[in-house]
């Protein structure tokens, strides 16, 4: 464990930003013949966890797990429908509109798609100095132009990118304007939403490594989502994955990726490919069929449809948490009888017995 | 189904809301009496022409007796057509032209100078458009633009004048109006169907260049399948239903065309009626034109709507789970 | 534990015999497109082959030209709009020169190709029985019961259960995943000779892809086929393919074994990919990023284009552009610096 | 295994640049390189259609504008011994009248002239008013949502289902013809095109990241509506708006045929049909050429819009805007 991550189990570092049961249902009304029915989708389910100053939090999970939802819920561009979110200990769901404006300046995020993020008719320079028209105290208008220098170099770019506009950028430096945007306001949270996956492999690197500078020079804090994991152990600190929804597994990082409790995150494991020719007589814990819709989950535990251990219960029993699940724990049945090292040989470098 | 019951709800609100807008903007323009017997009436006779027409009970009261009336196929009288003077009498014995029977005996020639016209103008649209779609930047695509843009561009009833003066008069080949046998349709569908005919054929070749483009079409080809089968099945289908939709929308624009195209040709159309109301300061039968087209541009917006959800499997899917 | 045994699959390494002779062989490929900013050259002088039943893997970032140069093979870029030379030789016959009409028939029967976006791939307003029997019945004449019949024989095949209740189904009624499997199945109904699968899963999550890779790997071993697996996944590659090409900026960086690639990759690029992949396995204080971006194909870079992000850099690579050279068997690079760098990496 | 392949191809350190070093040197041939407005005025010339549509244009609106100076006579005035005049004859006083004179001896030239101010000027206005009203509620309707947009766009609905030029008549005959009035009632009809269309493209941009990011970023509702919805659709409503100035053109000759544009003795194009009309066995000129300056007006707004279109649609623009092939005989 590193010295970072000791801290964090102990708690000494300040909490910055808590989710508490947070859910949200989409409502959905359909017609049945003349009447009509209220059907909700339940897209998050019972999330909580504490970000502490300066730690990452990495969620994985697959298309249509929810990720992409919660990250929306933390910085309410959504409203949920349970539940709470407290930045600093203030709880976002309760500010009125204007204190809600001044509460968005300590939780930021980077979008996903580096093309659609950016204002094709805005300049690099009105772009990231967007903030301080919306909230004018934190730079002097005199300041502001050297400020954006500085932002631009900070994320490995021009001082003359200034003038410019996004379509003349690539995706991964598009990619550091967006993060430039988000440091403007000086956040004390930044929610990356898959920040790296619509990038060139040559380029991610650059960009998992600008945000680990960052990172350490100011102490930030992220929530960092994703669907690969390789990426994901990269930089997080402690990892939850996520399944229609719910987590279902939760822990320090490597705890998580040498010792997984779950099935899926094992199967997610076993199953990203290894860049070794020399190493592909693994074994691989493949998942049947693919994730139901969320309109009509599964009873009982909701992997239960995919999972190669289910047994009867799985599917009329939901499963409780064993343990925290930000801390370190599990949601499922049959934690304690599994043992999963085979399929992540690839990962421990142990090899397994049988 | 319910879909279609509720498309079907929207537009018998439509129709009311135009019944009502006829009605009581058809009050704004003054006393109806007045109007009917002109300025120099004398004030029994206005009186008396009040009280036969009801227009003495209170407004709302006359409206839903109107809205009744068009329930029951009533329009109201005209008191204009059909004489040559207006024998202030005539209005006082109940007498006058049943505007429905006007209507109704106009109705089936705009149909049918429509048909023609859009049938024409569909079948050479979807034709040309196809072909600039499938030779995009060669001269056939500069050709059927510019050609498209033209017939946009022009105005209907001029067309119809040049139409004439050209035709007509200079070569004498064609009637220069009225209605007839089949060779007096000639020159007012052309004139009446040129705006059609421009907009169909833009709208196919931009919708079968954007189908061109996307990646089914690709995958079709690398499947092996010939050209014509993916530009005839693949494109075409899904190029459809902005076509349709135009073909809809100009439906609705081709009966306000009729409006002047068979007044410059003399055609006994519901268009004609309308002018010549216009002119007479009739206002009942301009009121009962106006329903009859406004009826007839509902009834095609519906059916264009059901057309759409055999078309796109989506919609139909969309429209039975909301 | 029934379930267990079951869910145990190894991956799976055959390999093919590598002195067969090539069944196509790309030579000297090159394809230039007119843009606003003037002509640019998406591929610029490729050459390779692939065998009977091997995997090639073309591994490539984005504006690499890995798609524009298939593409071209297939037939779906056309000159013009394009500017096409060189050659593509199937049983020793150039493609390229063939009459239109011609190339058509080999579309379906000798190869047939994937795409990414499958979703986007099929068509929204046809149903997944008419899309995958449509070539079979038009091309060999089928009737429509025979070729429906051929479809529910193809789904079955890959996987897509129900397959007969699902003939009237529209490809939105699926998930990306069974979306990919109609692909497969529409590609193979001509019994294609050579598969090509670009980025396959790029947009599938990891368990999927896993499927649809097993998938590929599965209907090639059965029919002999071979498949050239478009990527920018290393992971992928070095599970699925015995050999690869290395893309960069149009130009060929780097082909070799996987083996090869893997052990003694012999150029930068390929070196530094190989470094910059965050991995699984380990948690490091910071990767080896490549710096720079991509260059634009409008803008490459003069001599050698990786030239500007490379850490070997000397003066000669901004002035000669360097030929791909033989370095051992089947293992070429790109590079003046290629026999060094294979050197010192080798001996370490 | 794999560590120790890691630590294998590890450069040595002393070969490796400092990654600001080799970066910086990069940046300027790195960028793409803009679409400019010459890109696009290059592609206006090489398109000989177009670019004669443009310059027709820029004379019908300077011939407009500049007519109070520019026409040989003044549009009104009678002359009653030369009537009828064919194009290209001269009076017996000496007047040349390029294209004729009418039914009372007034110069057709100096009437299309004084026309053209007339119908440009109802077709741009009618098309600005209506653009406004229209592109208000259109991007309130989409950015918002809910209830507002529901009652918006079900009216929208309701008015774009009904021939707009038949209401446009009924009014006109409880309202009166006449410049204002018929600005007016195409504001009233047409707003809901430009609404429609804005609505649309509010909803396509409302999901971008960008907007999310300002939202996240604190700004107000209306600083998201002004600076990040409204200039990303410029470019379509642009080509909007020149197709609905088109459209009023015909419209306002439609409406004037029937005797509700401006009063007499103005001169409109409409009008000017329409008074010609009676005369159309003998004296062709007076129904054609007026004709022929609506129709050319309208097909060149027609094609400088369907140009524009092409231009900046993001599918088939580079097919617009690449220069025909030179570098063919270059290599050949």
């Amino acid at each position: 464990m590193t010295e970072q991550q000791q801290a964090v189990a102990s708690g000494q570092r300040e909490v910055v930003l808590r989710a508490e049961q947070l859910g949200k249902v989409f409502g959905k009304t359909v017609r049945q013949g003349w009447r009509r029915v209220d059907q909700g989708v339940r897209a998050v389910n019972d999330v909580n966890f504490e970000l502490h100053r300066g730690e990452t939090l990495g969620l994985v999970g697959e298309s249509g797990c929810g990720k992409s939802t919660l990250a929306r819920l933390l910085v309410r561009l959504m409203d949920p429908t349970e539940g709470r979110v407290e930045v600093l200990g203030q709880n976002l769901l309760e500010l009125k509109r204007e204190d809600l404006r001044q509460a968005r300046r300590r939780i930021q995020m980077i979008f996903q798609d580096p093309y659609s993020s950016l204002n094709p008719r805005m300049t690099v320079g009105e772009i990231i100095g967007e903030p301080w028209q919306v909230f004018p105290d934190i730079v002097p208008p005199a300041q502001r132009e050297a400020r954006i220098g500085e932002l631009l170099q900070q994320v490995g770019l021009n001082k003359s990118d200034a003038d410019r506009y996004p379509h003349q950028f690539s995706g991964g430096q598009r990619q550091r304007i967006g993060i430039a945007r988000a440091l403007a306001v000086e956040p004390e949270v930044i929610i990356c939403d898959e920040p790296v996956s619509a990038l060139d492999v040559s380029v991610q690197a650059q960009v998992i490594n600008l945000l680990m500078d960052i990172q350490r020079d100011t102490g930030v804090s992220y929530v960092f989502i994703a669907h690969d994991l390789s990426v994901v152990r990269q930089i997080s600190d402690r990892i939850m994955v996520m399944y229609l929804g719910e987590i279902v597994e939760g822990g320090a990082v490597d705890a998580v990726y040498e010792s997984p409790q779950h099935p899926y995150t094992t199967a997610l494991l076993s199953s990203i490919p290894v860049h070794d020719p020399e190493q592909q007589s693994r074994q691989v814990l493949k998942l049947p069929g693919e994730v139901p819709s969320p309109m009509n989950p599964p009873s009982g535990c909701k992997f239960h449809t995919r999972c190669p251990y289910a047994t009867e219960i799985c599917s009329q029993e939901v499963p409780a948490v064993t343990g925290d699940l930000a801390v370190r724990g599990v949601r499922c049945h049959h934690a304690s009888t599994l043992n999963f090292d085979p399929y992540i040989e690839h990962i421990t470098g142990r090899v397994a017995s049988g | 189904m319910p879909y279609l019951v509720r498309r079907a709800g929207h537009s018998a609100i439509m129709l009311l809301v135009v019944v009502s807008f006829v009605f009581f903007a058809g009050r704004m323009i003054g006393d109806p009496a007045i109007v009917m017997l002109g300025a120099s009436a004398s004030d029994t006779a206005l009186e008396q022409l009040r009280n036969n027409l009801g227009l003495n009970d209170p407004l709302l009261m006359q409206y839903f007796r109107y809205v009744g009336g068009l329930v029951q196929g009533d329009l109201g009288v005209s008191f204009r057509y059909g004489f040559a003077q207006m024998p202030a009498e005539r209005f006082m014995d109940g007498g006058g032209t049943p505007v429905m029977g006007l209507v109704l005996a106009r109705l089936p020639q705009t149909l049918y100078l429509a048909a023609v016209a859009l049938g024409g103008a569909l079948a050479l649209a979807l034709v040309m458009g196809c072909l600039a779609a499938m030779y995009p930047r060669s001269w056939i695509d500069h050709l059927v633009n510019v050609l498209s843009l033209a017939s946009v561009s022009v105005v209907q009833f001029w067309l119809g004048l040049v139409l004439i003066v050209l035709f007509a008069v200079h070569l004498g080949w064609l009637p220069t109006g009225g209605y007839g046998s089949w060779y007096h349709v000639i020159l007012p569908a052309l004139a009446l169907g040129a705006r059609p005919l421009g907009r169909v054929a833009q709208v196919t070749r931009s919708a079968m260049l954007d189908e061109m483009a996307r990646p089914y079409v690709a995958a079709a080809r690398a499947k092996g399948l010939p050209e014509h089968r993916i530009v005839s099945v693949h494109a075409l289908k899904n190029a459809g239903i902005p076509v349709v939709t135009i073909t809809g929308d100009e439906l609705v624009q081709l009966v306000t065309g009729a409006i002047l195209v068979e007044t410059v040709f003399g055609w006994p159309g519901i268009g004609h009626l309308l002018v010549e109301a216009l002119n007479n300061r009739d206002l009942p039968v301009l009121q009962g034109a106006i329903l009859a087209v406004a009826t007839l541009v509902i009834v095609v917006n519906l059916l264009v709507d059901i057309t759409y959800t055999y078309l796109n499997p989506k919609v139909s899917l969309s429209s039975r789970e909301n | 534990m029934n379930a267990m045994t079951e869910a145990r699959t190894r991956v799976t390494g055959d390999r093919v015999d590598v002195s067969a002779a090539p069944i196509m062989s790309v030579e000297g490929l090159s394809v230039g497109f007119d843009t606003p900013h003037g002509p640019v050259q998406a591929v610029d002088n490729v050459s390779w082959s692939i065998r009977k039943g091997e995997t090639l893997g073309i591994i490539g970032e984005s504006g690499s030209g890995k798609s524009v140069g298939l593409e071209t093979i297939m037939g779906l870029i056309t000159s013009p709009p394009a500017r096409i030379s060189g050659q593509v030789l199937l049983d020793g016959q150039d493609i390229l020169s063939m009459p239109q009409r011609q190339r058509r028939q080999l579309r379906g029967d000798r190869m047939a190709m994937i795409f990414q976006d499958a979703l986007a791939a099929l068509n929204p307003s046809l149903t997944i029985g008419t899309q995958i029997s449509e070539v079979y019945r038009i091309r060999r004449g089928a009737s429509r019961q025979a070729a429906l019949d051929k479809a529910v024989e193809l789904m079955d095949q890959v996987k897509i259960p129900s397959a007969r209740s699902r003939l009237k189904a529209y490809p939105h009624e699926f998930s990306g995943g069974m979306c990919q499997r109609v692909m497969i199945a529409m590609a193979l109904a001509m019994d294609p000779e050579i598969l090509i699968a670009d980025e396959p899963t790029t947009a599938l999550d990891v368990t999927v892809q896993r499927q649809i890779m097993d998938l590929l790997q599965e209907v090639r071993r059965e029919r002999g086929m071979s498949l050239i697996l478009v990527t920018h996944d290393l992971g992928v590659v070095a599970e699925c393919a015995d050999r690869a090409v290395v893309m960069y900026s149009g130009r060929m960086a780097e082909t070799a074994t996987m083996r090869d690639l893997f052990r003694t990759p012999s150029h930068p690029y390929t070196r530094a990919l190989l470094q910059a992949m965050p991995r699984v396995d380990a948690r490091l204080e910071r990767l080896q990023a490549i710096p720079g971006t991509p260059p634009t194909l409008s803008h490459i870079p003069s001599g050698c284009a990786f030239r500007p992000r490379c850490t070997f850099a000397q003066p000669r690579c901004a002035e000669e552009k360097p030929e791909l050279r033989m370095l051992a068997a089947e293992h070429s690079a790109a590079c003046h610096f290629a026999e060094a760098i294979r050197e010192e990496t080798s001996h370490d | 295994m794999t560590q120790k392949l890691l630590a294998k191809t590890e450069p040595d350190p002393s070969v490796v640049p400092t990654q600001n070093a080799n970066v910086e040197g990069l940046y300027d041939e790195e960028r793409a390189p803009k679409l400019t407005w010459k890109i696009y005025l290059r592609a206006l010339f090489s398109d000989r259609v177009t670019l004669i549509a443009a310059l027709f244009l820029i004379i019908m609106a300077v011939s407009a504008l500049g007519a109070q100076f520019l026409a040989p006579f003044d549009p009104n005035q009678i002359d009653i011994m030369n009537r009828f005049m064919p194009p290209l004859s001269m009076t017996d006083a000496g007047q040349f009248h390029l294209l004729g004179t009418d039914q009372l001896g007034r110069d057709v030239l100096s009437r299309l002239m004084h026309g053209a101010q007339v119908s440009i000027s109802i077709g741009f206005l009618g098309a600005i008013c209506s653009g406004l009203l229209g592109i208000t509620l259109g991007i309130i309707a989409g950015y918002k949502r809910g209830l507002f947009e529901d009652i918006v766009m079900r009216l929208v609905d309701g008015m774009q289902s009904l021939p707009s030029l038949l209401i446009a008549l009924f009014v006109l005959f409880i309202i009166g013809g006449g410049y204002f009035n018929l600005v007016l009632v195409f504001t009233f009809l047409q707003w809901t095109v430009f609404c429609r269309m804005a609505r649309s493209l509010t909803l396509n941009l409302r999901d971008s990241n960008f907007i999310s990011a300002a939202r996240v970023l604190g700004c107000t509702d209306a600083r998201i509506m002004l600076r990040h919805i409204l200039p990303n659709m410029v470019a379509p409503l642009m080509v909007l708006f020149t197709l609905e100035v088109a459209i009023l053109i015909l419209s306002e000759a439609s409406l004037s045929f029937l005797g509700f544009g401006v009063q007499p003795p103005n001169a409109s194009w409409g009008r000017m049909i329409a008074s010609g009309r009676d005369h159309i066995n003998t004296a062709w000129w007076l129904v054609t050429l007026p004709g022929l300056a609506i129709f050319l007006t309208a097909l060149a707004l027609n094609l400088l819009a369907g140009w524009c279109r092409a231009v900046s649609d993001p599918v088939h623009s580079s097919r617009w805007l690449t220069p025909k092939r030179k570098q063919n005989k270059q290599e050949g």
